[in-house]
């Protein structure tokens, strides 16, 4: 009963090579056979508007100025590039390099997108600013943004994640943000976002709904894969400088996908191995994990089209991962063109391994990651086994781990053991 | 001449407006689903919207949140769904159009969609989140017009594109009264009569009212300015407060025959 | 019976002109009449041996070499310096900076000293670390850089502490530190210095005591300057890259006083005011407080002499402060003398000022920073009021508030209200 | 010729080694203090060395630890502990070390202390974290040297150091047993050996062990190295435990009794 995109979509008989003769999305936030706009009429309006004032803005001189220079001195970009020596001992097999976007202000990559977001939302004069969250990431950068350009600020939080996240949740309050508790479906990521959608609805003509992935009606996918290239972007200037060429392999968590096309968007026609890593949670064959883009089927969910997990009547799936900002049945439609057309591997990780390499870039690098994170450190180190030293492995730190600490303790004893 | 054309010519010579009443199939199962749309239609529905569960229902508020919920928990899919469709049918002539969110019916396949639909005596369709945009994949995919197409148009959308809607629409347009989700309060009068006028202006079909219309004052209000009103979330509230009630589908057909009053001239 | 060294040490004399015609300290440590090295016969000959592999190893290229690489690839250094437009437009007067040290690995200065002791104990062929912590980030910044050098670490911190900052406690743990929890005295800073001491003088031999702030025996208060001097080192450049030339004023917060020395050293034969904050705690008129420059007097605690809180018997005093990294009832000995020759001048605000600092960075900046750093923004937006634009202000801002938010919460209210 | 030197000529011609007992000043009170000093003397003790407690004895094991905050706790400060002193004094002519941290004395005044301390009866200063290197401010208060300033030397103490340490040494030179804070602990005789050694080597100074001697036994094996052995945490260890007890002073006096007995070659 799967209708199956292949049978019909005949671009989905493209190769990787068609990124060297043609960019995405089109004009209307296509990615070959996904992405799009999937939502209410209420909505469409105003997503015509932001893309309109995307394009429009984030072309202009004062803009692009403005953008920088937060991105340097509030934000502390560009984040380091780090050899991590021990780590590559340990493994003994590829070099393994750190994109430390665990140093960035707020403690992820998260904040480039809010960022720019609420830049946007200054220039086309809205107030208030609304997002959801699962991590609690996205959610305290876009409270942080919104303190800081001085507009009212609600964030949407699964109250499973509210538990989990724990201290982003606090933070989020200090900064000044209402943290509105979701009840509804999963209680996390999903579910939040389906709410911040809902109260967009109601709040549209004021109120800009800053999405934290590459997911979501266009421009989203297209937006906010732009504010995170700049990790890629650094990172190939900072090979380049550090071992005077491109890297062999790039690879990054995906939830919603923005660490990860932000990392590979500025390699993407370069000779360049891009592999995603998603949660498989408690294991694949249990069912409960959030593998997406490996294990699911293509679907409509928030907005674009997509991978998602479902069941053969197109009921959305829970997903399942230790880590909050993994925990997504979604993931954004560029991530599913480039699996189509084989330009990128997607792999994943469970929790169990996802642990393990967090203890061991612990103690190894003294780098707490984020549990997200830990699921690409924990791949990296799978995929340098049998390589030699001059093949050249990034692996994004996309966040630090302090907002982890309670899921990683059961009072006072760690779970690592 | 599909149903729903005859109603609304129907309903016009006896000056009458249409009540557009939406239900959640299977909920709160199938059984109880059907014997309430029964007693709807006999009450005097004009036109059944029937509602097809989606587990992350982001245009609707919680009252139809809960609905979608309970049907699935219910087991309610579109096998079952069609099966429903198809049983009303045989006992009325009521329009039937299927409310959905694109999901389900992309993954059950547009095209079976398209000839189960028709197969079960459905008349139109209306996806919540399916802009004309993204509607080619849709009626590529389908053979003919049999099936159609309502449109939503919302007080945030403008004039031209209002055009282009309404170009791409046909059964009836749903005009959505407010900014907000189903079940959301307040009602402004106002503003649907300046986008009834607008839409009249752009093209014939009927214009039905629908999102937060509730009362029977709200219907009579909203009667004097559309050719219809969409009633859900009031009727899912009450099915939600009386499911133990065994004379649940005969509290909702009263229900229905108050709001049909409302609705003659 | 308070023995006032005003009327025996000629040197108490001085006044800030000295500064430009020596350099402290001397051979033995002394900052005019305060540092030196007040110890156990046991533990003389490790500063000994510590203070002339110091000298030998700071001077050699790979050393510099090496802690450069690491503070600019791991620590992620330079920080910026960040404008602070809108506090500055609040508050109406000077111009603030912040200088971002919230934003290095761990989250604070901490750890631009411990990576250069962790060096150096590598290069002296040390196997462990142990440190005190008050505030839990030097204690985390220790147990980084022992990760990161493979060694064994233990942390000392007081029992209160580790109730107040909870995170760092887990954070310390994951890091594979052991954090020994002490019972005595005050429970916290002070009498985790004391515990850290007396295990070093059971375990001098292989092990390496890593002092985290500018107090200590001799060596440590000029070797962390120097380590922390950097802060000030870029504060210079980016200053005169940013407006063009030095700062009017300097202000940083005070407990053993590292990251003002850090800052401050470098500026210290320039035209620029130096402002050091100390905690008030409850109010200095309670007594219940840890402003040791402003309210104590000379002795000598934990090995070195310097201003001290104590009564007049020469007991040492609880000092007190929300924030458990000022919460110190001494300072480092350099701060001594440049109070003595008014180079810098010593000022203190109290728990409940800090708080509405705190507050206002929050809700101003989209900044969370540490309880430590929220009094040298109290003081900066006090002294900042009566001046025009053109005054320009640095403000350290020496962590983050991540590990702060258990004492900001009580249960799930926030005591900010 | 000091009390110290005299006792250490004395016990020289008898073959006995010098029973130093530390005891904290006014641990529990000042009375009890008094009375234990008193049972000791009584009982042969040679050597008193009276501790003058402080709020951050980093030198000092759990044991010194408590019984400082006991007596700081109970009130002791420099003036009562200097009248204990002088109390001792009127009742024996025992050799009285006052064993302090730096930062008391400082506090008090260096000059004012050598007075009362002169005044007192007492015979010499052990400062625990005053090395020879900071000692000139202390020296240099000083009118004169009726004084001892007892020195300690550590097993890592290097030779050359020890050199220097103890030419600035007066009274006898205490050397500490082992790495370790006071009441550690285990004991190497070979180790202590050695030092001794080095040390007789460098000066004429009677030569004392200390720190984590703790039994009748260890302080027979130190008498046959050294020229006197300290105990102090056992002491104190022995009036935590019996704090309630009205027999306390007694038992410390027994405790000294044996001890002493054990000095004897
Ligand atoms: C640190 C971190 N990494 C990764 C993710 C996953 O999001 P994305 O796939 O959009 O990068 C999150 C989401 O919260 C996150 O917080
Ligand atoms: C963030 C922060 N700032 C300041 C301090 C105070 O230390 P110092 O005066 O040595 O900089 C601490 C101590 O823990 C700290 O964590």
């Amino acid at each position: 009963m799967q209708s199956d995109p292949e049978n019909h979509d005949p671009e989905k008989q493209m190769d990787s090579t068609v990124f060297q003769k043609q960019t995405f999305p089109d004009q209307q936030g296509h990615f070959g056979p996904y992405g799009g706009r999937y939502v209410g009429e209420t909505l469409m309006p105003a997503l015509i508007e932001l893309d309109l004032a995307y394009q429009h803005f984030s072309q202009t001189r004062s803009f692009q100025d403005e953008l920088k220079e937060l991105l340097h001195h509030y934000v502390g970009r560009p984040t380091p590039l780090f050899y991590a020596k021990r780590l590559s001992q340990f493994v003994n097999g590829a070099s393994l390099f750190l994109k430390r976007e665990d140093l960035a202000h707020t403690g992820a990559h998260k904040i480039n997108n809010t960022i720019g977001q609420a830049l946007l939302a200054k220039k086309m004069g809205k107030t208030k600013l609304i997002a959801e969250t699962g991590a609690g990431q996205h959610g305290v950068a876009t409270a942080t943004v919104a303190a800081f350009f001085g507009m009212e600020c609600k964030i949407f939080m699964g109250s499973e994640d509210i538990q989990r996240q724990a201290p982003n949740v606090k933070r989020m309050q200090l900064l000044g943000a209402q943290v509105i508790s979701v009840d509804s479906g999963t209680r996390t990521l999903k579910d939040a976002m389906n709410e911040a959608m809902r109260y967009w609805v109601g709040a549209v003509e004021d109120t800009f709904y800053v999405i934290g992935s590459v997911a979501g009606p266009h421009p989203y996918p297209v937006m906010v894969r732009n504010f995170q290239k700049i990790i890629g972007e650094e990172t190939k200037l900072q090979m380049i400088e550090q071992t005077g060429r491109l890297p062999n392999m790039l690879i990054a968590c995906v939830g919603g996908g923005s660490n990860a096309m932000g990392l590979f968007y500025p390699f993407i026609n370069d000779p360049v191995e891009l592999i995603g890593v998603e949660a498989a949670g408690f294991g694949i064959e249990t069912g409960k994990h959030a593998a997406t883009l490996g294990h699911g089927t293509t679907g409509v969910l928030h907005g674009s089209k997509s991978y998602v997990l479902q069941n053969q009547w197109g009921q959305i799936s829970e997903a399942h991962s230790i880590s909050a900002g993994l925990d997504y049945p979604g993931v954004g439609p560029e991530h599913a063109l480039l699996k189509d057309t084989k330009r990128a591997t997607y792999v994943s990780i469970d929790d169990h391994k996802a642990l393990e390499a967090f203890r061991l870039i612990c103690l190894k690098e003294g780098i707490i990651p984020a549990m997200e994170s830990a699921h690409a450190i924990a791949y990296a180190l799978e995929a340098a086994k049998d390589k030699s030293y001059n093949y050249h492995i990034v692996v994004n730190l996309s966040g630090r781990g302090d907002k982890d600490l309670g899921i990683l303790f059961k009072g006072e004893q760690s779970i690592l053991g | 001449m599909n149903r729903i054309e005859q109603t609304f010519i129907k309903l016009n010579q006896k000056r009458e407006k249409a009540l557009v009443g939406f239900i959640t199939a299977g909920d709160p199962d199938i059984q109880t689903s059907l014997a309430i749309i029964l007693e709807m239609c006999k009450a005097g529905l004009d036109i059944l919207e029937l509602g097809i569960p989606f587990s992350d229902p982001t245009s609707d508020g919680p009252v139809i949140q809960r609905s979608s919920l309970r049907a699935l928990n219910k087991g309610a899919n579109l096998s079952t769904i069609f099966e429903l469709c198809a049983t009303v049918r045989k006992h009325y002539d009521v329009p039937i159009v299927l409310f959905s969110y694109y999901n389900p019916m992309f993954v059950y396949g547009i095209t079976p969609f398209y000839h189960e639909a028709i197969q079960s005596g459905a008349d139109g369709v209306l996806i919540v989140d399916l802009p004309p945009e993204e509607s080619g994949e849709l009626t590529q995919g389908w053979p003919d017009d049999k099936l159609s197409i309502i449109r939503l148009v919302a007080p945030t959308t403008p004039n031209e594109r209002m055009t282009q809607i309404v170009s791409a629409a046909s059964g009836f347009i749903y005009l959505v009264s407010k900014t907000g989700v189903t079940g959301s309060d307040g009602l402004q009068t106002s503003v649907i009569e300046q986008n009834v006028i607008k839409l009249k202006s752009l093209t014939q079909l009927p214009i039905c009212v629908g999102f937060g219309i509730s009362t029977v004052e709200q219907v009579r209000q909203v009667s004097e300015l559309a050719d219809g009103i969409v009633i859900g979330s009031a009727f899912e509230r009450l099915i939600e407060t009386n499911l133990d009630d065994p004379n649940l589908p005969k509290l909702i057909g009263d229900q229905t025959a108050e709001f049909k009053k409302a609705t003659l001239a």
